[in-house]
């Protein structure tokens, strides 16, 4: 009789006795950051490096995940020595060789015992840098797919809903709904058949956590759709990514190929009677498509608008059958939590957000790449002492999260608590996660502008305060920064924020005004400075040299 | 005894005079009308300068031109109310339908391409037209606003006689654009 | 078959089938609310946000075409803010396009220009756009000025769910939106439209008309949808 | 002979094109898929293509258009022999991407989103390509320029413009 259990063994075997063969594990980041930097042409110096020093046998070369430290590619990991190497280039890969056994390369050295790395929790990037996202038998070797297989021989759907529930994971996507109450209702819908989707169509500026995870971690966001299509009985599903990562489209598709080979995926799914078929999606640029009606809308191949809800997707989604849609991260928590168990879960983040966030840091910080902490950890926390601060003695002005819908923080609030509340009670959000660090140098009202032609040219163009009203506060906005409005235009953009906010159909234009509203709200003096006294105090928006009025 | 006769005007910028033809319509109440105000400046008495101190002044027509402009902004700063009066004030109305076009393209059409011997487009004599024609309110504040293409004689008299009594009249039930 | 419910409209106790909307129960109870995009007879698609009501409970305002009534329901269509915010839409539907009234084949019949009278906007604060649009006369007995077309999509719903042509659809996104026949090619040379002038006569200002219509001319005839709708139900 | 090669060559783009429409059991939804393919063997939405995948799908032709002229990622005219794509994303933006974009566009004399009238260069601005550390950036036919500086992409630009015209 076949046993799902003693394969994912033997494969777990096979693979410690491979890498027990190497001394040395040199993993060469193979993300999509570093491998614009040339990471790919590190791998195969290092590869032949070794090779012609007849080391092939004594250390392993292999393509592993990103670090985080994004600025510091492409970056190459050696195990069991924990060095990390930043910035390297192909003709590193001698000394790198050389120095193995030996003390690490000087030049090429970055600490990983600093705040950066120390700070850190993760559940999401897991052995970040350490798994091959292209093989399967990385991530088994690595407890993977157990999760799974505990989910279906020793859970009942309920139990694995109540699992989650209790949990306390929320949607990592925005709006930090509760997955396990979503998974329940999907569960209690009636459907000849059931649909999950995995959005991953992230498209907040300045935001590539999701990307991070399907491109290094794919077999632990299909894991987490696989569990999540046994809770809720779904037997189809899709994985939406955009059409801007076509490297997360090549390595989930060949993560499904992988699973499905293993039986992890398809017909009588590890030998129960649990079928889910896997597809992936490919966006093609709309953001809107991230709201959860667009994005149906586009996967049934139409144009990406949303529709009023209700009846929301759990009752009626894909063509009107019922449907779960989790954004990536929410997924890639899934088995973790029932590997180690809800309480476990529970234990991290704060009272209402549980778990840990990853978070793509940008902007004007040291220390600028993907990373992953506790919910409840403090901005200050995040930007000075993971983030290394602000460069070039600079001083610390405003943080942006939650994206063209977020807001900007001002320095009073550097002691917030990062979780869904506490963000949404100074007029931002969480988002999806990207977190852009702004400086003294930085205009506001620009800011505001800028995230305005944004929701502008991203609007779908079907419900009227949005497709009209975001064009008219973005004219505003530019008039503002030109030096050319009058206090009744800032009367006037404050009502089309408040119309446009309250009526528009969508998260889209629904969050549009944020920005505006909360950079009005902490920095409202550089608007009147602007309007008033035609001035720009951050010295970025260019006035005609007389003023027009 | 001579009691203060209220100081009334109309201007007329850029339309076809259809909103003073309206309000002369009112016929026989003009007369009731001229014994509370006075006509101070209007396209139809021979006014030259633009009196200081006017109560109402009701201003037909869009702001098109550099001396539209000039003339509304002086209006404005000697009138207490401002009244828009009729669509090519309160909207732009036909004459803005040149606006998605631009000024070149209707001045081209206008003055050159239309088989005139020898074209020219004027530059002395008749005044620059602005890029956009705008609504009134779009230059200068705008007190009451009378839509309609005209307005009809009724709310005309209804809306002068309201703000010679001291009251803001209340045009939601009465008209609309277009008609 | 369907379930009565009990409701409350702006006070007033009503009651009406659970399958039917906000908006079904008011008007059969003749309680105004202000709509745009639907129609009788065409789907809903809740995109002109007129119909916008508060519910009890509910922390977002809701449309009444779209959402159905449900026991014990609170509602409340006339309130400031939602006054305040059908005076902006309707501003804002002005200020997109280029609507001259006074010289529209539909004045004095459209939908948009009662509906500025019936919200109260007299005038509109917002600047307007301008747009450069297109006006496509080739068709041999109507016309599509989308100077006009504010974007409601009842032509290409009736085209597409009454008709079954699909000969419209929206080009473009956003404020470059627009009504498109087939691959954006003239109507008149289009082999998909039956010239059945549905979408003329659903048309709720004058961005469809027929030929040869002037000024206040053009007269939109629509009881036939409530009609058609009904003996197709019957197949 | 150059007439014959070109017809082969024109065959392999439909059978790609009919290929990814099998895939999908030619079911309507798979209407962005098919566009994908057919702007991978085109270089755009070909008017040709679009009738032809209307047909074979069973759509209506203004869906068709309304799916192609919805999404960014799709091209509906011939784009360039090279691309320039100016990354606008937030941290691009705070750090200076806007000028960036504005020095390429008078040194190419071209708009974001436009093709020079020569076919040489596509202009093109992308929401992030999420390289923020690197800010402001830009791609030359996916080479990154990092940290650019309006001189530098100017002059890059105007390599490939001033190719042209000599």
């Amino acid at each position: 009789m076949y046993l799902p259990e003693d394969e994912l063994q033997r494969i777990d075997e096979e693979e410690r006795l491979l890498k027990g063969q190497y001394k040395h594990h040199i993993h060469v980041c193979l993300g999509a950051n570093c491998l614009n930097a040339h990471s790919a042409q590190v791998l195969s110096a290092l590869e032949t490096e070794a090779k012609a020093r007849g080391l092939e046998k004594v250390c392993s070369v292999t393509g592993g995940g990103c670090r985080g430290l994004c600025v510091a590619g492409p970056t190459v990991t050696l195990e069991p020595d924990n060095v990390l190497y930043g910035k390297v280039q192909p003709n590193d890969a001698g000394d790198i060789i050389a120095s193995l056994g030996g003390e690490p390369v000087e030049r090429l050295n970055r600490p990983t015992d600093n705040p950066f790395f120390m700070r850190q929790q993760r559940i999401v990037r897991e052995m970040e840098g350490r798994l091959n996202p292209e093989r399967i038998e990385d991530y088994i070797a690595a407890g993977g797919y157990k999760s799974l297989l505990k989910a279906l021989n020793e859970m009942t759907p309920a139990e694995v809903i109540n699992e989650i529930t209790r949990s306390g994971l929320r949607g990592r996507g925005g709006a930090g709904y509760p997955t396990g109450l979503k998974w329940k209702t999907v569960a209690k819908a009636r459907g000849e058949h059931k649909y999950v989707i995995c959005n991953g169509d992230e498209g907040d500026p300045g935001a590539f956590m999701d990307r991070s995870v399907m491109d290094d971690f794919p077999h632990r966001l299909l894991e987490g759709i696989i569990i999540g299509a046994y809770a809720v009985g779904a037997d189809r599903g899709y994985l939406y990514v955009r059409a801007e990562y076509p490297l997360s489209v090549k390595r989930l598709q060949l993560a499904i190929r992988q699973a499905q080979k293993q039986n992890l995926l398809g017909n009588n799914i590890a030998g129960t009677a649990f079928n889910f078929d896997l597809q992936v999606r490919v966006g093609a640029g709309a953001y809107v498509c991230g709201e959860e009606t667009a994005l149906i809308a586009s996967i049934e191949g139409k144009r990406g608008q949303p529709r009023p809800r209700p009846p929301y997707p759990a009752e009626s989604g894909l063509w009107g059958y019922p449907t779960l849609i989790n954004n990536v991260e929410t997924f890639a928590n899934i088995g973790a939590i029932i590997r180690n168990g809800s309480a476990w879960y529970a234990s991290i983040g704060t009272e209402k957000s549980k778990g840990t966030k990853v978070f793509a840091l940008t902007g004007t910080v040291s220390h600028s790449g993907l990373i992953e902490v506790p919910m409840g950890t403090t901005l200050r926390e995040i930007i000075f002492d993971i983030g290394g601060g602000i460069p070039d003695g600079r001083k610390f002005k405003a943080a942006q999260t939650g994206g063209p819908g977020g807001g900007c923080i001002p320095e009073q609030y550097l002691d917030l608590s990062v979780d869904f509340e506490s963000l949404a009670s100074v007029g931002s959000m969480m988002g999806s996660g990207g977190l852009v660090i702004m400086d003294d140098r930085t205009c506001m009202v620009n800011v505001a502008k800028y995230f305005l032609e944004f929701c502008k040219s991203e609007s779908c163009g079907k419900c009227i305060p949005c497709r009209v009203g975001t064009a008219h506060m973005f004219d505003i906005l530019d008039k503002i920064t030109k030096g050319e409005a009058t206090l009744d235009d800032l009367t006037l953009l404050e009502e089309l924020c408040d119309t446009v906010k309250h009526t528009s159909l969508c998260g889209l234009g629904q969050s549009a005004p944020n920005p505006v509203l909360s950079t009005l709200r902490f920095f409202r003096d550089e608007y009147i400075a602007h309007i008033v006294d035609h001035v720009c105090p951050a010295g970025v928006c260019e006035f005609e040299k007389e003023a027009v009025r | 005894m001579t009691t203060q006769k209220a100081r009334i005007a109309t201007i007329w910028l850029d339309g076809c005079s259809g909103c003073h033809m309206s309000f002369l319509d009112i016929d026989e109440r003009l007369l009731a009308l001229a014994k509370v105000a006075d006509l101070v400046y209007s396209p139809l008495v021979d006014h030259k300068k633009f009196p200081e101190d006017v109560a109402v002044t009701l201003v037909e027509g869009s702001v098109s031109s550099t001396e539209d402009l000039e003339k509304i902004k002086h209006v404005r700063a000697h009138s207490k109310f401002i009244v828009s009066m009729g669509d090519c004030a309160v909207t732009g109305n036909v004459p803005s339908m040149r606006n998605p076009l631009g000024v070149d393209v209707i001045l081209r059409r206008a003055y050159l391409e239309e088989g005139l011997e020898n074209p020219q487009i004027p530059s002395l004599v008749v005044p620059k037209l602005l890029p956009l024609v705008k609504p009134v309110h779009a230059v200068v504040k705008v007190d009451v606003y009378v839509p309609g293409c005209p307005p009809h004689a009724e709310t005309l008299f209804y809306v002068v006689s309201e703000l010679l009594a001291g009251r803001l009249p209340d045009l939601t039930k009465m008209t609309r654009f277009g008609v | 078959m369907s379930v009565v419910v009990t409701l409350k409209i702006n006070d007033i106790d009503v009651s009406g089938q659970e399958d039917e909307t906000i908006l079904d129960v008011a008007r059969e109870h003749d309680i105004y609310i202000p709509t745009m995009c639907h129609l009788d007879g065409l789907s809903s698609v809740g995109a002109c946000r007129l119909c916008l009501v508060e519910v009890k409970g509910m922390n977002r305002l809701v449309t009444a075409c779209t959402v159905k009534v449900a026991e014990g329901m609170e509602v409340y269509t006339e309130t400031e803010r939602l006054k305040k915010y059908r005076r902006m839409l309707v501003e804002m539907l002005f200020s997109e396009g280029n609507h001259i009234c006074s010289v529209c084949v539909v004045n004095g019949r459209c939908e948009l220009q009662s509906m500025a009278g019936r919200v109260g906007v007299q005038h509109i604060t917002l600047p307007y756009y301008n747009p450069l649009r297109t006006l496509d006369t080739t068709h041999e007995r109507f016309v599509i000025d989308r100077n006009r077309c504010i974007l409601c999509t009842r032509c290409v719903r009736v085209c597409d769910e009454i008709e079954g042509a699909h000969t419209w659809d929206l080009g473009g996104r956003g404020i470059e939106s627009h009504v498109v026949t087939d691959l954006n090619t003239f109507w008149g040379d289009s082999p998909t439209c039956t010239g059945c002038s549905k979408c003329v006569h659903v048309c709720p200002t004058g961005a469809l008309f027929e030929k040869g219509r002037s000024v206040t001319e053009m007269t939109k005839h629509r009881e036939f949808l409530p009609y058609l709708t009904m003996m197709r139900e019957k197949k | 002979m150059q007439t014959s090669t070109l017809v082969s060559a024109e065959d392999k783009r439909w059978r790609l094109i009919r290929a990814t429409m099998r895939r999908h059991g030619f079911a309507a939804n798979a209407l962005i898929e098919t566009l994908h393919t057919v702007q991978e063997a085109f270089g755009y939405l070909d008017e040709e293509a679009l009738r032809y995948v209307a047909k074979e799908l069973r759509i209506p032709l203004s869906r068709v258009y309304g799916v192609a002229t919805f999404y960014n990622h799709f091209a509906m005219k011939p784009q360039g022999e090279h691309h320039c794509v100016v990354c606008l994303g937030t941290a691009c933006y705070i750090r200076g991407g806007s000028r960036v974009l504005e020095a390429i566009e008078k040194a190419a004399q071209v708009k974001a989103g436009e093709t020079t009238p020569d076919k040489k260069l596509s202009l093109l601005v992308a929401r992030c390509v999420g390289l923020c550390w690197l800010a402001p950036v830009a791609l030359f036919d996916d080479e990154v320029a990092s940290e650019a500086t309006p001189e530098e992409v100017a002059q890059k630009v105007g390599e490939w413009v001033d190719h042209v015209s000599s």
